[in-house]
C-alpha cells in the first residue's frame, strides 16, 4: 500500500499540486474577509485549473507544439503525434487565462466601487455597516 | 566552445548566487538593493551571453544567429531596465520614508513591517 | 516536460500562493501574486506550453499586477487577514 | 345516447365574458347595466335553446383546445349540467336586476368592477356546469374562485379584507392542496379525466387509494357544503347582498355541491361507491354537517349569517341525496339545487331589501317589519317555506324526493336526519316571519318611516318568490332533467 | 467562517485527491488526451493550414470560434469596467497644479481659478506627484518604441513561434500603460483617448467577427477562412494562414485597446484625471 | 434569406455579437443610435431563431460546423428542438425587455447608453451561445461572457449593487471554474471536447470514479450558477439591487439557461444512462430541490420588499425545475423543460411589472404599493396575471408545467416533491395575494377614489407606466395565457420529441 | 550539454528559493519588490535555459523578452504606488 501510494504520488504529483493550489484558492475565497484577498484567491483557483489542463497536455519525450522547420506535412518527413505535446489544452487555457484576466478586471473594478461606497474592503465591516443602517 | 559557454554560465550563476545571498543576508532595504540591482544584472548578462554563444555555436545559420542576437537583446533590455527598476524602488523607499540602515537600529523594521 | 524543475517550481508556486493570501498587506499580496504568476509561467514553459507561458508572462506577470496595484492604489493597503 | 359537436356550450360560457369589455368601457351606468342584461338574456337564451336537445338524449360537446395531450378544455352538456346551467343563468337575470336596485340604492362604490366580476363569475359557473372533464371543471372552478374574490372583498374595509383572505385561503387551499393532487393521481392511475356517466375510476382496485382520492375531492370541491370547509362562508357575509345571493343561491357554493355530485357520479360512479360502501361515509359526513349547521343557524342573530348557516345545511342535502345512491335520492339532490336556489335567493333578496330600505341587519330588529314591508316579508315567507320544504313551494318537491330516496336506500337514520333538520329549518325561519307580521313594531319603526325597498329590489324578489311557488306546481323541466341525469348515471337508460 | 471554509476546502481537496488516484499518469503518451483528438491537429495542421505553430493553428482556425469569444470576453470586461467605474459628471477638483515647463515652477490654482496664460508652456501635473523623475521617463521613452515593435512582431510572427494576437496585444497595451505610469495618466489619455480605446476595442472584435462573416457571405461556414482564397489570390491552405493573420491582428487591436481602457478606468477610479 | 438559411445556427450568435460591437462603437458617435442597433440586432436574431425553430421542427437536428471543421476537431453547433425553443424564448424575452426598459435605461445611464446596450446584447449573446453550442469548452467561454456581462449589469445598480455584484462574481467564478474542472476531468478521460463525441466515448468509463467526479463537479458548478438551494446565497442580493432594465433580462434567463445547460449536459454529454441510472443521484437531487422549494418559499414569506421577495420565488422555481428533471421520468422531465419556458416568461412578466412599479413610485416596499391598482391598473393587471401563473392557476402557463411536474412526482412515487410543489403554490398564493390586496384595497393615502375608479383620471402624479413598457408588459402577460393554451402543441410537437427515448 | 543546462537551471531554482524567502518574509513591501524583481531576472534566464533543454530556444526567446519588459512595468507600477502615496507607514494602519 505504502509503495503504491508513493508511486502514485510520484507519478501524479503534478495533479496533487493542482489540488493543493485549488484548496488554497478556494480557502481564500471562502474564509478570507478582505475582498482583494478573495480576488487573489479566485485567481489562484483559476490558475490551478489552468495548470490542471496544461498537465493533461504533457507528454513524455515530446517537444513543444510548434512544428520544426524540417517538417512541412506533405514533405519527406511525416509528423508523428507522439513527437509533439498536445496543443489542444494549451489553446483552451489561453482562453481561460484571458477569461481570468477579464474577470480580474471586473472584480477589481467592483472592489474599487465597493471601497468608495463603504470605505473598507473587509466584508465583516461592510456587513456591520449595513446592519447598523 | 562548450567550455567557454560553460565557463560563462558558471560565472553568471556565481553572480546570481551572490545576488541571492545578498538579498537574503543584507540587513536593510537599501543594502539589499545593491546585490539585487548589480549582481543579478551582471549574472543575467553573463548567462545570456553564454547561451547566445551556445546557440550560435550549435549550428551557424541565419536563424540561430538571429536567435543569439535576440538573446543578447534581452540582456540589453535588462541592462536598461534593471537599473531603472532599482532606481524606482529606491525612489519609492525614499519617498516612503525608509531610513537607511545604521548598525544601531537593526531590528527596527521587523515590527513595523507587514 | 522536465519533471525535476517542475517539482521544484511547483513547490515554490504553492508557497508563494500561500504567502499571497496570508500576507496582511494588500500591496505585498499583489506583488507576491505577481511572483506566483512568474513561477506559474515558468511551470508552463517547463511543461512545454509555450503559448500559455507567453500569455501568462504578459498577463499574469505584467498586466494583472498593474491592475492589482492600481486597484490597491484606489482602495487601501490595509487588510485584516 | 349520441353526442354531437356544437358551439353552443362555448357560446353560453363566453357570452358573459364577452360582455366584460363592454362593461368596463361603457361610460354611463345605464349602458353598463344594459350590457349586463343583454349578456344575461343572451346566455339564458342559449342555455334554454339547448334544453330540448338535452332532453332528447343528445349530448352536446365542444373541445376548445387540447392543452395537454389527450386533455383538452372540453365542454359537454348533459342533463345534470343543463339543470345547473338553467338555474344559474336564469337567476343571473334576476340577480342583475336586483344588483342594480341594491347598488344604486346604497350608492356603492366601484360598481363597474362589481358588474364586471359578476359577469366573470357567471362565465365560470357555466363553465363548471358544462365541463366535460375534471380538468375543465378545475379550471373554471379556479376561475370562479378568483372572480368572486373581488366581490367578497367589495367593501374594501378591514373586515372585508380579512374575510376575503379567509375565503381565498379556504378555496385556494382546498383546490391546490386537495383537488390538484387528487386530480393528478387520478390521471396518473387511469389516464383520463373525462367524465363518464358511470365514472372512470372503475379500474382501480385499491380501496385505500380510492378512499383518499374521494375524500380529497369531496373536501377540495365542497366549497361550503361539508363542515370543516364552511367557515369562510359566514365570514363572507360582509359582501353586498347580491353577492351573497350569488354566492349562496346561484353560483359559488352551488358549484361546490355541483362539483361534489359530479365527482361522485362522473368520476367514481355509483357502482363503485356502492361496492366499497363509501356512500354511507359521505352520508354521515353530510348529515353531521346538516345538523350542526342548522343548530348553529338557530343561534345567529344577524339575518345573513343565519341564512349562511342554513345554506351550508341545504348544500349538504344535495350531497346527501346523491350519496344515497338511490334513484329518488339522487333526483331529489339534483332537484334541490334548483329548488334551494330559488328559495334561498328570495331570502337573500329579502334580507338585502330590508337592509336597503331600513339598514337593519339583525333579526331582533325586524319585529313588526312585515307591516311596513308586506311584499318583502311575504316573499320571505314563501322563500322560507321553500327552504323548509313545505308544500306550496318548490322545496317540497326536492325534499320529498330526498325522503323517498332514504326510504329506497333503507337509510332510515338519514330519514330521521332529514326530518329533524326540516324541523330545525322551520324553527329558525318561521319565528322571523311570525314576529315580522304578528308582533307590534318597535319604536324605531315608526320614527324612520319605513316603506318598501325600491322597485329594482322588489321586483326580483317577487319574481323569485313566485318562481319557487311555480316550481311546486310545475317542476317538470327540472324534474325531467334530473330524472334523465339520474338515469344516465345509474345506468337505467 | 474560517473553520467552515477549512472543512469545505479539505472535503473538496480530498475528493479531488481521491479522483487523482484514477488519473492516467502525468505525461503518459498513451493517455486519452494524447490519443484521441489532438493527433489530428499535430499531424494535419501544417498540411491543412500551413501554420507550424499548432497552438495558433488550433486557436485561430480549428477552434477559432472560441477565440472570437475570448476576445469578446476581454472586450466585455473593458466595457464592464467602463460601466462600473467611469464617472462622467465632470467635477472640478479642489485645486490643480501646473508646472511651468521651462522653469519648473509649480503653480497652485484654487477651485474656480484660471491659468494666467493659456500657453503651451504650462503643463498640468498630478496633485501628489511633484518631482520630475527623469530616469524613469527617459528609460520608458526609450523602451516604448521597441516594445511596440516587439508587440507587432509577436502578433505577426505568431504563426511560427509562440505568440499571437493576444500576447502581442497585451504587450502593445502594456507599452501604453508603461507610458501612462512613467509620465502621467492625463498625458497618456491625450495621446490615446478613451474614445479611441473603446472604438478600437470593438473594432478589433469586429475585424474578427467580420472576417468570419465574410467567409459566410462567400458561401462557406462561419470562420472558414478557406473561402477567402479567391479574395486573397492564394490557395485555400494559404488562405487559412492569411485569414488567421487577419484575425490575430483583430485580436491584437482589441486586446491592446481594452487593456489600456481597463487600466485608464482602474487607475483613476473612473475619473480619468489623476491616476497611478 | 434563402441562401442564408443554412447559416442560421451561426447567425443567431453572430448577429447579436456584431450588434453589440456596433452599439458600443455607436455610443461614442451618436447615442441615439445605440438603442436602435441593439433592438435591431435582437429582433433580427429573434426572427432568425424563429426560422431556426421552424426548420428544426422537421429536420430533427441541425449541425453547423464553425470554421468548416468536422466534429471532434472543430466546434460544432447543434440545434435540436429543445434548444431551438429555448433560443426563441431567450431572444423573445431579451427583445421585449429591451423595448420595455428603453426609458429607464435612458434615465439611469444617459451618458453610457452604448456601454449598457452593448453589455446587454453581449449578455444575450452569451446565453444563446451556451444554448446552441455542441462543444463543452465553448460552452464555458460563452458562460463566462454571459456571467461577466451579468456581473457588470448587476454591479451598475445603486445601493448595495456593487457588493452584491462582487459576491455574485465570486460565486459565479467558482461555479464556472468547477464546471471547467469537470470538463477537464472529462477531457482527461476521453480526450475530446465535443459533446456528442464525449457521449459516445463515455460508456468505456462508466465505472471510473473520475467520471463520477467530473459529473459532480460539472453539476456543482451549474448548481452554483443556477442558485440551487444551499448554493443560492448570491442571488437575492444580486437580483434585488440591480437596475430594473438588467434584472428584467437576467432574472428570467440566467437560471433557466443554466438549467437547460444542466439538462443538456446530462442528456448529451453524460448520457441519461449514466446520469440517472449509474449515479444514484436522483433521490438526493430531488430532496435538495424539495428543500430549495420549501426554503425559497419560506424566505419569500419573510420579505417586505417586492423585488427581494421575487428573488426568493425564483429560488423556489429553480427547485421546481431541478427536482422535476431529476425525478427522471418522462412526465417530470417534460414538466421541467416546459417550466423553463414558462418560468422564463412568467419571471419576465412579473419583473417587468415590478420594474414598472419601481419606475413609477421609486420604491418597492410593500408600504409603497398601497392603492396602486387605481394608479396603474394595467401594470397591476399584468402583475396579477403573472402572479396567477406563478401560483399555478389554469389557463395560465404556470399551471401546466406544474401539472406535469406533479404528475411526474406522482408517477415516480415521490410524494415529498409533490407536497413541496403544492406547498409552494400555496405560499405563492399567500405572497401574491398579499400584494394584490395591498395594491387593491389599501387606501391610497390621498382622497379615496369614490366612484368609477377605472374611468377616473389619476389623482396624483403617479400614473401608468410609459406606453412602451406597458405594451411589452401586456404582450408578456398575454403570452403567458397563450403559452398555457398551446401547451399541448408545445409538448407534443417539440418537447416530447426532444427528450431522449431512454427516459 | 543538456544535462549541464538542467543542473544549472536546478541551481537557479534553488537560488529562487532564497530570493523567494525575501519575497515572502521580507519585512516591508519594498523588500518583497526586490525579491520579486530578482526572481524575475532569474526567471528570464531560466526560460532560455528551458528552451535550451527543449532544444527549441528560438521559441523561448520571445517569452523571455516579453517577460523581462513586463516585469519591469510591474515593478514600475508598484514603485509608483509609493511615489503617489507618501508613506510606507503613515496612511496604512497595520496591526
Amino acid at each position: 500500500m505504502g509503495v503504491e501510494l508513493f508511486s502514485d504520488i510520484a507519478s501524479k504529483y503534478n495533479y496533487l499540486g493542482v489540488v493543493i493550489l485549488m484548496m488554497i484558492g478556494l480557502y481564500a475565497m471562502i474564509a478570507k474577509n478582505n475582498l482583494v484577498k478573495k480576488i487573489i484567491g479566485m485567481n489562484i483557483f483559476q490558475t490551478a485549473i489552468i495548470l490542471f489542463y496544461v498537465s493533461t497536455a504533457a507528454k513524455r519525450g515530446a517537444t513543444i507544439p510548434i512544428i520544426r522547420h524540417g517538417h512541412n506535412g506533405h514533405g519527406h518527413e511525416v509528423i508523428h503525434a507522439a513527437e509533439y505535446i498536445n496543443p489542444l489544452p494549451h489553446v483552451l487555457m489561453l482562453t481561460a487565462i484571458v477569461v481570468s484576466v477579464a474577470t480580474l478586471g471586473v472584480a477589481l473594478a467592483l472592489a474599487v466601487k465597493v471601497y468608495h461606497q463603504y470605505g473598507t474592503l473587509e466584508e465583516d465591516e461592510i456587513r456591520g455597516q449595513l446592519r447598523n443602517k | 566552445m562548450n567550455i567557454l559557454v560553460g565557463f560563462l554560465l558558471v560565472i553568471g550563476l556565481f553572480f546570481f548566487t551572490g545576488g541571492a545571498v545578498g538579498i537574503l543576508r543584507m540587513p536593510d532595504f537599501y543594502t539589499r538593493l545593491h546585490p539585487a540591482g548589480k549582481l543579478d544584472t551582471m549574472g543575467q548578462l553573463m548567462a545570456m551571453g553564454a547561451m547566445a554563444l551556445y546557440v550560435v555555436g550549435l549550428d551557424l545559420s541565419l536563424a540561430s544567429v538571429l536567435t543569439g542576437l535576440k538573446i543578447l537583446l534581452i540582456s540589453v533590455l535588462v541592462f536598461i531596465t534593471s537599473p531603472t527598476a532599482t532606481h524606482a524602488i529606491v525612489d519609492a523607499g525614499v519617498r516612503a520614508g525608509m531610513e537607511p540602515w545604521t548598525k544601531s537600529e537593526t531590528e527596527d523594521f521587523r515590527d513595523l513591517g507587514a | 516536460m522536465i519533471w525535476e524543475l517542475d517539482f521544484i517550481i511547483l513547490t515554490l508556486v504553492i508557497f508563494s500562493g500561500i504567502a499571497a493570501i496570508t500576507v496582511k498587506d494588500l500591496l505585498s499580496a499583489a506583488i507576491l501574486f505577481g511572483a506566483y504568476s512568474f513561477m506559474m509561467c515558468l511551470l508552463w514553459a517547463i511543461m512545454g506550453a509555450v503559448d500559455v507561458a507567453f500569455t501568462e508572462a504578459t498577463v499574469g506577470a505584467g498586466v494583472s499586477t498593474v491592475f492589482f496595484v492600481a486597484a490597491v492604489f484606489h482602495t487601501t493597503r490595509d487588510s485584516k487577514d | 345516447m349520441n353526442t354531437i359537436l356544437s358551439l353552443k356550450p362555448l357560446l353560453a360560457v363566453l357570452t358573459s365574458l364577452l360582455a366584460v369589455p363592454g362593461i368596463i368601457l361603457s361610460r354611463s351606468p345605464n349602458v353598463r347595466e344594459g350590457w349586463t342584461f343583454a349578456a344575461a338574456l343572451a346566455k339564458f337564451g342559449i342555455v334554454v335553446s339547448m334544453i330540448p336537445m338535452v332532453l332528447s338524449g343528445v349530448r352536446l360537446e365542444y373541445t376548445l383546445a387540447e392543452v395537454l395531450p389527450g386533455l383538452g378544455i372540453t365542454f359537454r352538456v348533459d342533463a345534470f349540467g343543463m339543470l345547473f346551467a338553467v338555474v344559474a343563468s336564469s337567476l343571473w337575470i334576476v340577480t342583475s336586476a336586483y344588483s342594480i336596485g341594491y347598488m344604486r340604492g346604497l350608492q356603492e362604490h366601484s360598481q363597474t368592477r362589481y358588474f364586471c366580476f359578476f359577469a366573470l363569475a357567471l362565465s365560470a359557473t357555466l363553465g363548471v356546469a358544462f365541463a366535460g372533464n375534471l380538468f375543465t371543471l378545475y379550471l373554471f372552478y379556479e376561475a370562479l374562485s378568483f372572480a368572486t374574490y373581488p366581490l367578497v372583498t367589495h367593501h374594501q374595509d378591514r373586515e372585508a379584507r380579512s374575510s376575503g383572505r379567509k375565503y381565498l385561503f379556504y378555496i385556494l387551499g382546498g383546490s391546490i392542496a386537495f383537488v390538484l393532487p387528487a386530480m393528478l393521481v387520478a390521471y396518473h392511475l387511469t389516464g383520463t379525466l373525462d367524465f363518464t356517466p358511470r365514472g372512470f375510476m372503475g379500474g382501480i382496485e385499491s380501496k385505500s387509494t380510492l378512499l383518499v382520492l374521494l375524500l380529497l375531492f369531496v373536501f377540495g370541491f365542497a366549497k361550503a357544503g361539508i363542515m370543516p370547509m364552511h367557515s369562510w362562508l359566514p365570514a363572507a357575509m360582509v359582501a353586498p347582498t347580491p353577492v351573497s345571493a350569488l354566492l349562496h343561491a346561484v353560483a359559488v357554493v352551488k358549484v361546490g355541491a355541483f362539483c361534489v355530485v359530479r365527482i361522485i357520479t362522473g368520476v367514481f360512479g355509483t357502482d363503485l361507491l356502492a361496492a366499497f360502501h363509501f356512500d354511507t361515509l359521505i352520508c354521515v359526513i353530510a348529515s353531521v354537517t346538516i345538523l350542526t349547521s342548522s343548530l348553529i343557524a338557530l343561534t345567529q342573530d344577524e339575518l345573513k349569517r343565519r341564512l349562511a348557516f342554513s345554506t351550508i345545511g341545504q348544500l349538504s342535502y344535495i350531497v346527501l341525496g346523491v350519496a344515497l345512491l338511490s334513484q329518488a335520492g339522487m333526483t331529489g339532490g339534483m332537484l334541490h339545487i334548483a329548488m334551494h336556489a330559488f328559495g334561498k335567493i328570495t331570502l337573500f333578496f329579502c334580507a338585502g331589501a330590508i337592509f336597503v330600505a331600513t339598514g337593519i341587519k339583525h333579526i331582533s330588529g325586524m319585529v313588526g317589519i312585515g307591516r311596513r314591508m308586506p311584499v318583502t316579508m311575504g316573499a320571505f315567507f314563501l322563500g322560507s317555506l321553500s327552504v323548509i320544504g313545505l308544500p306550496p313551494a318548490g322545496g317540497f318537491i326536492s325534499k320529498w324526493h330526498l325522503v323517498l330516496g332514504t326510504v329506497q336506500a333503507h337509510q332510515y337514520a338519514m330519514l330521521v336526519v332529514l326530518l329533524a333538520s326540516s324541523l330545525l329549518n322551520a324553527a329558525y325561519f318561521l319565528p322571523i316571519v311570525y314576529r315580522a307580521f304578528f308582533c307590534a313594531p318597535g319604536e324605531a319603526m315608526f320614527e324612520n318611516r319605513i316603506a318598501e325597498a325600491p322597485v329594482w329590489c322588489l321586483a326580483p324578489l317577487v319574481v323569485t318568490a313566485v318562481g319557487s311557488v311555480v316550481l311546486f306546481f310545475y317542476p317538470q323541466p327540472f324534474l325531467r332533467l334530473a330524472a334523465l341525469a339520474v338515469q344516465t348515471m345509474t345506468g337505467g337508460g | 467562517m474560517r473553520i467552515i471554509g477549512l472543512l469545505i476546502v479539505i472535503a473538496f481537496g480530498s475528493l479531488l485527491r481521491y479522483g487523482v488516484f484514477f488519473f492516467p499518469e502525468w505525461g503518459d503518451p498513451a493517455s486519452p488526451p494524447s490519443l484521441h483528438v489532438s493527433p489530428h491537429y499535430i499531424e494535419e495542421a501544417i498540411a491543412e493550414t500551413a501554420v507550424p505553430n499548432l497552438v495558433t493553428a488550433v486557436l485561430a482556425d480549428y477552434r477559432g470560434y472560441d477565440t472570437m469569444f475570448e476576445t469578446t470576453v476581454i472586450f466585455a470586461a473593458g466595457l464592464a469596467c467602463f460601466m462600473l467605474l467611469r464617472v462622467l459628471q465632470r467635477q472640478v477638483p479642489e485645486c490643480r497644479l501646473y508646472r511651468h515647463i521651462p522653469t519648473g515652477i509649480t503653480l497652485r490654482i484654487e477651485k474656480g481659478g484660471k491659468l494666467p496664460t493659456e500657453s503651451g508652456s504650462f503643463e498640468r501635473i498630478d496633485s501628489n506627484w511633484v518631482p520630475h523623475d527623469l530616469i524613469i521617463k527617459s528609460t520608458s521613452r526609450f523602451i516604448t518604441p521597441f516594445l511596440q515593435i516587439f508587440a507587432l512582431y509577436v502578433i505577426a510572427h505568431g504563426h511560427h513561434s509562440p505568440g499571437g494576437g493576444f500576447q502581442g496585444g497585451v504587450i502593445l497595451g502594456a507599452a501604453v500603460i508603461m507610458y501612462a505610469i512613467s509620465y502621467d495618466l492625463r498625458r497618456s489619455i491625450q495621446r490615446i483617448g478613451e474614445q479611441a480605446t473603446a472604438v478600437l476595442g470593438s473594432a478589433g472584435v469586429l475585424i474578427y467577427a467580420g472576417t468570419g462573416a465574410l467567409c459566410m457571405v462567400l458561401g462557406a461556414a462561419f470562420l472558414d477562412y478557406g473561402a477567402l482564397a479567391g479574395l486573397l489570390g492564394v490557395d485555400p491552405v494559404m488562405a487559412r494562414s492569411h485569414g488567421m493573420l487577419i484575425v490575430e491582428i483583430g485580436v491584437g487591436i482589441a486586446v491592446s485597446a481594452v487593456m489600456v481602457w481597463i487600466y485608464y478606468n482602474l487607475s483613476s477610479a473612473g475619473r480619468h484625471d489623476e491616476g497611478l | 434569406m434563402e441562401n442564408l438559411s443554412p447559416h442560421f445556427p451561426a447567425l443567431i450568435i453572430i448577429v447579436p455579437l456584431i450588434a453589440a460591437l456596433l452599439t458600443s462603437a455607436a455610443g461614442w458617435l451618436n447615442r441615439r443610435l445605440c438603442f436602435h442597433f441593439a433592438a435591431l440586432g435582437l429582433f433580427t436574431s429573434l426572427l432568425v431563431s424563429t426560422g431556426l425553430l421552424a426548420s428544426v421542427l422537421d429536420k430533427d437536428v441541425i449541425l453547423y460546423r464553425l470554421g468548416g471543421w468536422p466534429a471532434p476537431w472543430g466546434i460544432l453547433y447543434r440545434i435540436d428542438r429543445l434548444n431551438g425553443l429555448v433560443l426563441v424564448v431567450i431572444f423573445f424575452i431579451a427583445f421585449l425587455n429591451l423595448i420595455a426598459n428603453k426609458r429607464t435605461v435612458e434615465e439611469s445611464f444617459p451618458e453610457q447608453l452604448g456601454g449598457f446596450y452593448a453589455l446587454y446584447v453581449l449578455f444575450v449573446t452569451g446565453l444563446s451561445g451556451m444554448v446552441a453550442t455542441g462543444d463543452a469548452f465553448n460552452l464555458y467561454v460563452l458562460l463566462e461572457i454571459s456571467s461577466l456581462t451579468g456581473y457588470a449589469l448587476i454591479g451598475i445598480g445603486h445601493e448595495r449593487a456593487p457588493l452584491a455584484g462582487l459576491n455574485y462574481l465570486f460565486m459565479g467564478t467558482i461555479g464556472a471554474s468547477l464546471y471547467l474542472l469537470g470538463i477537464g476531468f472529462l477531457y482527461l478521460m476521453t480526450g475530446s471536447l465535443n459533446m456528442t463525441d464525449i457521449a459516445s466515448l463515455l460508456p468505456g468509463f462508466y465505472g471510473s470514479p473520475v467520471m463520477v467526479l467530473a459529473f459532480l463537479l460539472c453539476m456543482t458548478g451549474l448548481f452554483i450558477k443556477m442558485a440551487l438551494f444551499p448554493l443560492h446565497a448570491w442571488l437575492p442580493n444580486a437580483y434585488s439591487f440591480s437596475p430594473s432594465a438588467s434584472i428584467g433580462v437576467i432574472a428570467p434567463l440566467t437560471t433557466k439557461v443554466m438549467i437547460y445547460v444542466m439538462i443538456r449536459m446530462t442528456f448529451d454529454v453524460f448520457t441519461p444512462d449514466f446520469s440517472f441510472k449509474m449515479m444514484h443521484l436522483g433521490e438526493v437531487m430531488v430532496w435538495l430541490a424539495v428543500a430549495a422549494i420549501i426554503m425559497g418559499s419560506l424566505f419569500a414569506l419573510a420579505q417586505t420588499r417586492l423585488k427581494r421577495m421575487l428573488t426568493y420565488v425564483i429560488i423556489a422555481e429553480v427547485g421546481y425545475m431541478v427536482g422535476g428533471f431529476w425525478l427522471g421520468n418522462r412526465m417530470a422531465v417534460t414538466g421541467a423543460v416546459l417550466h423553463i419556458l414558462n418560468d422564463a416568461v412568467m419571471t419576465l412578466c412579473i419583473f417587468l411589472a415590478a420594474g414598472a412599479v419601481v419606475y413609477q413610485i421609486c420604491g418597492d416596499d410593500f408600504e409603497d404599493l398601497k392603492g396602486l391598482f387605481r394608479k396603474m391598473p394595467i401594470s397591476m393587471a399584468a402583475f396579477t396575471v403573472a402572479a396567477l401563473s406563478l401560483i399555478g392557476v389554469p389557463p395560465t402557463c404556470g399551471f401546466f408545467s406544474k401539472w406535469y411536474l406533479i404528475s411526474g412526482g406522482i408517477a415516480a412515487g415521490h410524494y415529498g416533491f409533490v407536497v413541496a410543489l403544492l406547498f409552494s403554490s400555496l405560499v405563492n398564493a399567500v405572497l401574491f395575494f398579499r400584494i394584490i390586496e395591498i395594491g387593491y384595497f389599501e387606501p391610497f393615502s390621498e382622497g379615496e377614489g369614490g366612484h368609477g375608479v377605472h374611468h377616473g383620471p389619476p389623482a396624483m402624479e403617479i400614473r401608468e407606466a410609459p406606453a412602451g413598457m406597458l405594451a411589452c408588459l401586456l404582450l408578456a402577460a398575454v403570452s403567458l395565457i397563450v403559452l398555457g393554451i398551446y401547451t399541448g402543441d408545445i409538448v407534443t410537437r417539440i418537447i416530447d420529441l426532444a427528450i431522449p427515448p431512454a427516459i | 550539454m543538456t544535462a549541464f543546462f538542467l543542473y544549472s537551471s536546478i541551481y537557479l531554482c534553488f537560488l529562487m528559493v532564497l530570493t523567494l524567502y525575501r519575497a515572502i518574509f521580507g519585512p516591508t513591501v519594498l523588500d518583497r519588490m526586490i525579491g520579486v524583481n530578482a526572481i524575475g531576472s532569474k526567471t528570464t534566464v531560466l526560460l532560455i535555459l528551458i528552451g535550451l533543454i527543449y532544444q527549441r530556444v528560438d521559441m523561448f526567446v520571445d517569452i523571455a523578452l516579453a517577460y523581462a519588459s513586463l516585469n519591469f512595468i510591474a515593478v514600475l507600477a508598484a514603485a509608483r504606488y509609493f511615489q503617489k502615496r507618501k508613506g510606507l507607514y503613515d496612511e496604512t494602519r497595520f496591526r
